[in-house]
């Protein structure tokens, strides 16, 4: 029994994705991201459960707990009710806690997501908001989604939003006291927290690759570095 | 083209309907006792190359069946022929000769 | 001789009830014990799943002389097919059955023998039994062995087949986490035997743990890798879909390289496995027998008296306290009669 | 494929829904790519239909993306989520409705672990109460917008004005569902249908005159993957996913797709866009795409909402091909007019696949 | 003496002349074939060695111990050796004293080759003098001693057993039609000579021969015919000598002194390596002594048929032969004529083309040398002491007892030492494992090296290059201590036999120091075959193809071998002869330091 699996044990998540795993890898066999990364739930699962905590340790700074999508297929198809999911999740929470998701280039991650999904969420009340989704970042939404952003009245109010507006409806302006609501909860459950320690640990990471935060924000969000593809495995 | 920042990832996952086995049904004619194994993995807790190279002859007869020829031959390349193997095998599988065989089998194609 | 010595000097009336191969052995002791003996089977003829079975591992042994050795020790048994017990309660030192169709049946000692049901692959449904087209079990396959007759292979070329272990056993989510302790061997038997019937076809076996423990079980498995050329792939299977010509593709992981797999097959066998006969729980609950977690009845202990049902004057004999193999059953149905004979002699 | 073995599936996992009286939550991603569609669900269930469903503007977003990102803590998701009990507990509501698969599965998630760990619910109670000063109940029945379009999908064929099936030749439409991986993967009998063989969509496409087609990788998520495609430089496993849909689903020639879930209609659409743009290749007939719908886009279609008030215009895969042979009148000189039929300037065209 | 027919010259001798004339081309062309595909470096120290007086007169010693006399067959069985050097001594014999004959009398025939071959049937009254008279009975003694060799042939021929043989090889029929003229020689020799003994002269045996012949003959016309038949005799012979193994005579006498040169086989099948196939005597000494002929299946992979099989140049035999061998050595242990049949072996494996090759370069041995530096004692356990760690220990816990400062070099499993990849032919990447472990030694900065694994001690001392290092087997190292005062032993009741490792006995010549040590300890009894021909345990890495299932009748056999006097403890100082010993053995079986340990005072 090691100290980081007590940490882990604590997580509810754990408890309910990890009972007794028998390796038998159904999870891996659908899992997107097994597919395509060079990654497989089934031994994330089963390092876990041998509780050896250097090994965990080693878990918490890799690349390979960032691979996961979170889509939960695994939890479907497990002949023993566990999900890989939720121990992936409850891995990610402690590597954040811990500061070790500085150490991999996909933990690293956490930093952009956290900026961009909690300044959402606390500026504009959703996770997601036409007000901060630049095109520059998404090509891949296509030219006609360049034009919905570069006509958010009047396409959205077509469409019947009522578009950073009073009252109910698509896309309203949420008030001011619902979003110090939302500061209020974040602050009480930790999420503030969370917030405050992802920065700091990012911070100082950027200082250690000897970059500045905005470089170190863009380069986080952009950079793909060979090896974590299928693809690219090393000859 | 359009510089999205990403690109189309292949396929992890083996298809055993598009698999090369050329090579392996070679071996099979060779070593006919390639088919035996039941992945115990003894021989790769004892190998020698193992801790330097990856190598596991386990693996080799896995990855071979597979069609995962690039593995193959970077476990291959480590083996240090020491026989070890071969000693602690339970179903008395010549694993070196059959790693001499594999490394005699001439590639139809260069695999990469 | 120690059979004609018995034979009139006993009496009492035992109901055994199910006539497969447990209850058939059993009924054969007794018998020569000097009990009567009231056979009951709710099929239309006794031999239960044996009788469905084609060949037997390890020697490959056909079914029907075994059962014909096995019919012809019951003659002298009362042997009642197709009937269903509408109720059992206790009648002093003995016990009174009352039939669906109205009999009423009165003996000394009940011995339960009604074995397993094999599992209902259907409710696998990532598997697709009953939704896709090439998706069998092995009952279906075996019956196929047997007759020659399944739209999903007779008049095709079989090229490429799978064989999916565990369905239905160790699996939480299908509510049975015992091992069924026959698919893993069955599974080789029948990879075999498609083998020698379609001599060109690639065969998969889908396995999470190779169960071979009995005799010449793991010469079979040998003989099923080197000179059959089946291959062994050690992955749950996690989802079957049907492509668009109508093969299945099967995925799973094959866990001993740590890599997706996905092949195309022209027939997939299901090795459905064993639950208890569901029918057994309403007896059980009249006559307070208790029942596992997993759904097997629970004997008194499970080394010493596996016979024995705790309740005195119920035995058990085969599959109904959990899986088994034939010869196992055998023998506990041979331990059950001696049993009943302790119990009745007041022993 | 035997059709009866699916119905016996589909018939095991029946799940109760109530017809009326629905607090509804608004999606993050929906409002900001399908605002159209939300806007439909409320026109079908309460205009047309006359059900309360009941909507706040103090609502926020349930925390999923943000949970599901691995950037706030469980609790922090579960308060918020609480915050919109609390909400639905105050306007006198007991049912939840979501408009976002993400925010079903969290609340569905959310109650399942307080079910196990009650000690989890009493610390969130105490949480809100802090923060917010609120208190809740938890909802009688939490069910996703598609389970109500999928309860009313008879009302909505006997008012249908199309019918998913081709004018020119009388055949049904074929057409692909795809359902959101929150939606039964993770609690298979909080979903119609399960996991394997959910009805919700095929569900609606059949009662609409649709011939449902399964295909080997129907089971498969979209690629969304939340951090996955957040992140740019991991978008390569998003657009891997999806082209492995498409590749599976292309022998099958479907007309069109109809999705439940947020994201998935936004990467099967997108990523056709990306795919066409990489490697030259798509995947409908003549260059198109395959259209790829919400289920109240597709309501909308059957009931004879004109396209362009659904939002069709915003998708990039055209839909023209589909209206065409479901025989639904457009305009295509009105398609990218602005607030009150306003000239603005149109959208530019993808190199590879074609447009209208 | 008078010599008789004019001209010195009568036809029949033509057959005997084309057939010496016709062989000593063949050798002659044969040995400058030879000399050419040598390497230069290798002729040049052959010619040098040949007018080095020390290896000339060693050359002839040899030749004539070994081509005449066969003092090593004698050593193996005195029959046997008898009748190998009643022939080839004997022969040799009559050349000489023929030779001798003519530069007496009639000293201007010297230089026909045939004179001194059918001297008597040249000249007449040779007996007349009292030189004459003895070399007549030289002549006549030498005749009898190779007829009673005949014989002997013709016995051994039916019934080899009595000779100590089981199995002998199946000659082929040239080698029938060499061997029959061979028999038929000496004696048409002498029904010549006893027809002519009236006129030439004759001897104790010729002599009354020829009297009581001449009472049932009475004219001469008969000796003629036998005079052709022997020349025929000979002449077929010469003909049909290069076909078959009676070509390892000449071979041989190009052998011995190639040999003391220095010279080794470098290519497969040219240069020395043919030279040592053609020495092949075909005898098929080999064939009991082979440890795989414990099971028939392996009869013909005996080197006897290695060599066979190179001069017909059937490959798919050689590689086949070549790939089962153990490597152990035994067949040149008891070879008359030393034909390396491992070395042989290892040449066809080495010639072997691989599409796929290992590359050991990626390996760092920068963390090996930092743990093993400053070791005086490095301790190298080698892969199969890592599979036996009961061995290790057991060593460790003798090197500790005795205050030996040392290192394992090996503790988390180390490379290897290259010898199985050598065995395997692969000598190249062999070299560059050598290279990486000679980079950890040379850091350690160790005096000794010990090794418990023979395998491993016999490369590191013969292929490594290691100045200032002494490698060390731990049978000398122990005993050493034990002669030291260092490792008090306790005698026990206990009785032992002692394997011999095939790579530290016959590989290495170490034999005595672990005898000694067990005789410390308890009653040793002898194995029925021991030292250097010891029976290979039959684990050896030197097979190629024999599989596990295929090796159980040779480990029966070797350990049917060991316990032939009944020993308690099969004692052994090779981790892979003790596993392999193990599977089967009735007894214990242990290394050596196993049994020291038990055994300490």
């Amino acid at each position: 029994m090691g100290k980081l699996f007590d940490e882990l044990a604590r997580d509810p998540r754990l408890k309910e994705g990890l009972k007794t795993c028998i390796n038998c890898g159904t999870c891996t066999a659908i899992c997107p991201a097994a597919e395509f990364y060079r990654y497989d739930p089934r031994r994330i699962v089963d390092t876990v459960q041998r509780q050896d905590d250097a090994e965990i340790e080693a878990l918490l700074k890799s690349e390979t707990i960032w691979y996961c999508g979170e889509c939960m297929s695994c939890m479907t198809r497990c002949p023993r009710k566990n999900g890989a999911g939720l121990v992936i999740m409850a891995l990610r929470h402690l590597s954040i806690r811990l500061g070790y998701f500085t150490a991999s280039e996909k933990g690293r991650q956490v930093w952009p997501l956290s900026k961009a999904i909690n300044g959402n969420i606390l500026g504009y009340g959703y996770c997601v908001h036409p007000a901060t989704f630049a095109f520059r970042d998404h090509p891949e939404s296509g030219p006609v989604f360049e034009w919905v952003l570069d006509h958010k009245e009047e396409v959205y109010g077509r469409l019947g939003a009522n578009y950073q507006g009073e009252g109910p409806g698509i896309l309203r302006r949420i008030p001011q006291e619902d979003l110090d609501e939302l500061k209020a909860i974040y602050d009480e459950t930790g999420g503030t927290e969370r917030m405050e320690l992802v920065e700091r640990y990012s911070r100082a990471k950027a200082e250690e690759m000897g970059m500045s935060l905005e470089e170190y924000t863009e380069y986080t969000f952009n950079h793909c570095s060979p090896g974590h593809f299928n693809h690219d495995l090393p000859r | 083209m359009i510089d999205f920042g990403f690109n189309l990832a292949p396929s992890s996952a083996v298809n055993l309907d598009e698999i090369d086995l050329s090579r392996y049904r070679a071996l099979l004619r060779m070593e006919p006792d390639a088919r035996i194994c039941m992945g115990c993995g003894s021989c790769t807790a004892t190998c020698t190359a193992g801790p330097f190279s990856g190598m596991s002859v386990r693996k080799v007869l896995l990855a071979l069946e597979r069609g995962q020829h690039v593995e193959v031959n970077r476990m291959l390349e480590g083996c240090m022929l020491c026989g070890k193997c071969m000693m602690v095998c339970p179903r008395g599988i010549n694993t070196r000769h059959l790693i001499l065989s594999l490394c005699r089998i001439k590639q139809e194609e260069n695999y990469d | 001789m120690a059979r004609k010595k018995a034979s009139k000097k006993t009496e009492g009336r035992v109901v055994v009830i199910g006539a497969g191969v447990a209850g058939l052995t059993a009924a054969r002791e007794l018998l020569a014990l000097g009990y009567e003996v009231v056979l009951l089977e709710q099929a239309d003829r006794p031999g239960g799943h044996v009788a469905q079975w084609y060949k037997l591992f390890p020697d490959m042994s056909p079914t029907a002389p075994i059962l014909e050795d096995l019919l012809s020790g019951v003659r002298e048994a009362k042997l009642l097919c197709g009937v269903e017990i509408a109720s059992i309660g206790r009648l002093g030192d003995g016990f009174n059955l009352i039939l669906t169709s109205g009999t009423a049946i009165s003996c000394s000692a009940v011995l339960v023998a009604t074995g397993f049901r094999l599992f209902e692959a259907r409710r696998k449904e990532e598997y697709g039994y009953g939704v896709y087209d090439q998706v069998m079990t092995n009952q279906d396959l075996e019956r196929w062995f047997a007759t020659g007759q399944d739209p999903r292979i007779t008049g095709r070329d079989i090229r490429r087949a799978g064989f999916v272990h565990c369905v239905g056993s160790r699996d939480e989510k299908a509510g049975n986490t015992q091992c069924s302790k026959v698919c893993c061997i069955t599974a080789i038997k029948q990879a075999i035997e498609l083998k020698e019937r379609f001599p060109q076809a690639e065969i998969w076996c889908f396995y999470m743990d190779l169960r071979l423990f009995g005799k010449k079980y793991e010469d079979f498995y040998i003989h099923a890798q080197r000179d059959c050329g089946i291959h062994f792939i050690r992955g749950r299977v996690s989802e079957v879909s049907e492509a668009i010509d109508g093969r299945v593709i099967v995925k799973a992981e094959d866990t001993l390289s740590g890599r997706p797999v996905k092949v195309s097959l022209d027939m997939l066998v299901l090795m459905s496995g064993m639950v208890c006969n569901p029918g057994i729980h309403a007896l059980a609950g009249s006559l307070s027998l208790s029942v596992d977690a997993d759904g097997f009845l629970r004997s008194r202990d499970n080394i010493l008296h596996l016979n024995d049902s705790g309740q005195p004057g119920v035995f058990y004999a085969g599959a109904v306290t959990g899986p088994k193999t034939v010869p196992e059953t055998l023998a506990e149905a041979r331990s059950a009669a001696l049993a009943i004979h302790r119990y009745l002699r007041g022993l | 494929m035997i059709y009866q073995g699916k119905q016996k599936i589909w018939s095991d996992y029946q799940k109760e829904i109530p017809a009326d009286h629905w607090f509804y939550v608004r999606s993050c991603i929906r409002q900001s790519f399908f605002p159209g569609s939300e806007r439909q669900f409320l026109a079908i269930s309460r205009d047309l239909l006359g059900h309360d469903i009941y909507e706040t503007a103090h609502h926020t977003t349930c925390g999923g993306i943000a949970y599901h990102s691995d950037v706030i803590p469980q609790e922090t998701a579960m308060t918020i989520v609480a915050r919109q009990f609390a909400l639905m507990t105050e306007a006198g509501y007991r049912n939840l409705v979501a408009s976002c698969i993400t925010s079903f599965g969290n609340y569905t998630e959310t109650l399942e672990t307080w079910r196990e760990f009650p000690e989890l619910e009493a610390r969130v109670r105490e949480h809100l109460w802090k923060a917010c000063r609120r208190e809740f109940e938890k909802p009688e029945y939490v069910a996703h917008a598609s389970d109500l379009i999928y309860k009313y999908r008879g009302e909505i064929a006997a008012r249908a004005k199309f019918r998913l099936v081709d004018k020119a030749t009388g055949e049904p439409l074929r057409v692909v569902e795809h359902i959101g991986c929150h939606y039964s993967k993770m609690f298979p009998h909080k979903g119609v249908g399960g996991a394997e063989y959910p009805c919700v969509l095929s569900g609606m496409a059949e009662a609409w005159g649709g011939q449902v087609i399964d295909y080997p990788e129907r089971r498969h998520c979209c690629g969304f993957g939340f951090r996955q495609y957040l992140v740019k430089a991991n978008r390569g496993y998003s657009l891997s996913n999806t082209h492995k849909k498409f590749e599976s689903m292309e022998p099958f020639h479907p007309d069109l797709i109809i999705t439940n879930c947020p994201g998935c209609p936004y990467f099967l659409d997108r990523w056709q866009y990306v795919i066409s743009e990489q490697t030259g290749k798509t995947y409908g007939r003549n260059g198109y795409g395959i259209p790829v719908l919400t289920y109240e886009e597709l309501a909308g279609l059957v009931l004879g909402v004109d396209p362009w008030d659904l939002g069709l215009q915003i998708h990039q895969v055209a839909v023209e091909p589909l209206l065409d042979k479901m025989g639904v009148p457009y305009d295509p000189a009105r398609k990218y007019l602005g607030l009150n039929e306003k000239e603005i300037m149109r959208p530019g065209l993808p190199s590879v696949l074609r447009c209208c | 003496m008078i010599e008789r027919v004019p001209g010195a010259f009568h036809p029949f001798v033509l057959p005997f002349v084309a057939g010496m004339v016709f062989v000593l081309g063949w050798c002659l062309v044969g040995m400058v074939r030879i000399l050419v595909e040598l390497p230069r470096e290798d002729r040049r120290r052959f010619f040098l060695s040949l007018v080095t007086p020390k290896t000339a007169w060693k050359n002839i010693k040899d030749i004539f111990l070994n081509c005449l006399i066969h003092v090593r067959l004698w050593k193996r069985n005195k029959v046997l050796g008898y009748m190998h050097s009643s022939i080839a001594f004997g022969w040799f014999m009559l050349i000489l004293l023929g030779h001798i004959e003519v530069i007496l009398f009639v000293p201007e025939r010297v230089h026909f080759l045939y004179y001194p071959i059918f001297f008597n049937f040249f000249v007449a009254e040779a007996d007349s003098t009292l030189q004459g008279s003895l070399l007549m009975f030289l002549m006549d003694f030498f005749l009898l001693v190779i007829l009673s060799g005949i014989a002997l042939a013709m016995v051994k021929r039916f019934r080899s057993r009595l000779f100590g043989m089981r199995r002998t090889t199946r000659p082929s029929v040239l080698d029938r039609v060499g061997l029959y003229s061979l028999w038929a020689i000496f004696p048409l020799r002498l029904m010549a000579e006893v027809f002519t003994a009236h006129i030439s002269g004759g001897s104790f045996l010729t002599g009354p021969i020829n009297a009581l012949f001449l009472h049932f003959f009475s004219n001469d016309l008969h000796y003629m015919p036998t005079w052709w038949a022997y020349s025929i005799a000979l002449g077929v012979f010469m003909f049909v000598l290069p076909f078959t193994r009676y070509m390892h005579i000449p071979a041989e006498m190009l052998l011995i002194p190639m040999r003391n040169a220095g010279i080794g086989i470098r290519h497969p099948r040219r240069g020395f390596a043919k030279l040592e196939y053609y020495s092949c005597p075909g005898c098929g000494v080999c064939i009991d002594a082979c440890p795989m002929t414990a099971s028939r299946a392996n009869v013909k992979d005996c080197t006897v048929y290695l060599n066979r099989q190179l001069r017909r140049g059937n490959e798919r035999r050689i590689e086949q032969i070549s790939d089962k061998c153990l490597l152990c050595g035994k067949c040149t242990e008891v070879c008359q004529v030393c034909v390396q049949g491992p070395e042989l072996r290892v040449a066809q494996r080495r010639m072997r083309s691989y599409a796929l090759s290992p590359d050991y370069s990626q390996i760092d041995t920068a963390p090996m040398q930092a743990a093993v530096r400053g070791a005086k004692v490095l301790y190298f356990a080698g892969c199969m002491t890592q599979l036996t760690p009961s061995i290790r220990k057991s060593l460790e816990a003798l090197l500790r007892r005795a205050g030996v400062d040392y290192k394992l070099m090996d503790p988390d499993g180390g490379l290897c030492c290259g010898r199985p990849l050598s065995m395997a032919g692969r000598e190249e990447q062999a070299r560059e494992l050598m290279a990486k472990n000679t980079e950890i030694i040379r850091a350690s900065g160790c005096e000794v090296l010990l090794l418990s694994c023979p395998i491993c001690y016999r490369v590191f001392r013969e292929s490594y290059d290691l100045p200032g290092v002494r490698v060390v087997h731990h049978t000398v190292f122990l005993r050493e201590l034990q002669l030291a005062g260092r490792l008090p032993l306790r005698s026990g009741p206990e009785t032992f036999v002692y394997h011999d490792p095939c790579e530290l006995g016959r590989g290495c010549g170490i034999y005595e120091e672990p005898r000694r040590l067990l005789d410390g300890v308890g009653t040793r009894v002898e194995a029925a075959s021991h030292h250097a021909e010891s029976v290979c345990c039959g684990g050896s890495l030197g097979s190629l193809t024999l599989g596990y299932r295929q090796r159980e009748a040779i480990v029966r056999a070797s350990l049917k071998n060991l316990t032939a006097e009944h020993p308690a403890t099969i004692v052994t100082a090779c981790p892979l002869c003790q596993t392999t010993f193990a599977r089967y053995a009735d007894r214990p079986v242990e290394d050596i330091s196993q049994t020291l340990l038990r055994n300490l005072g």
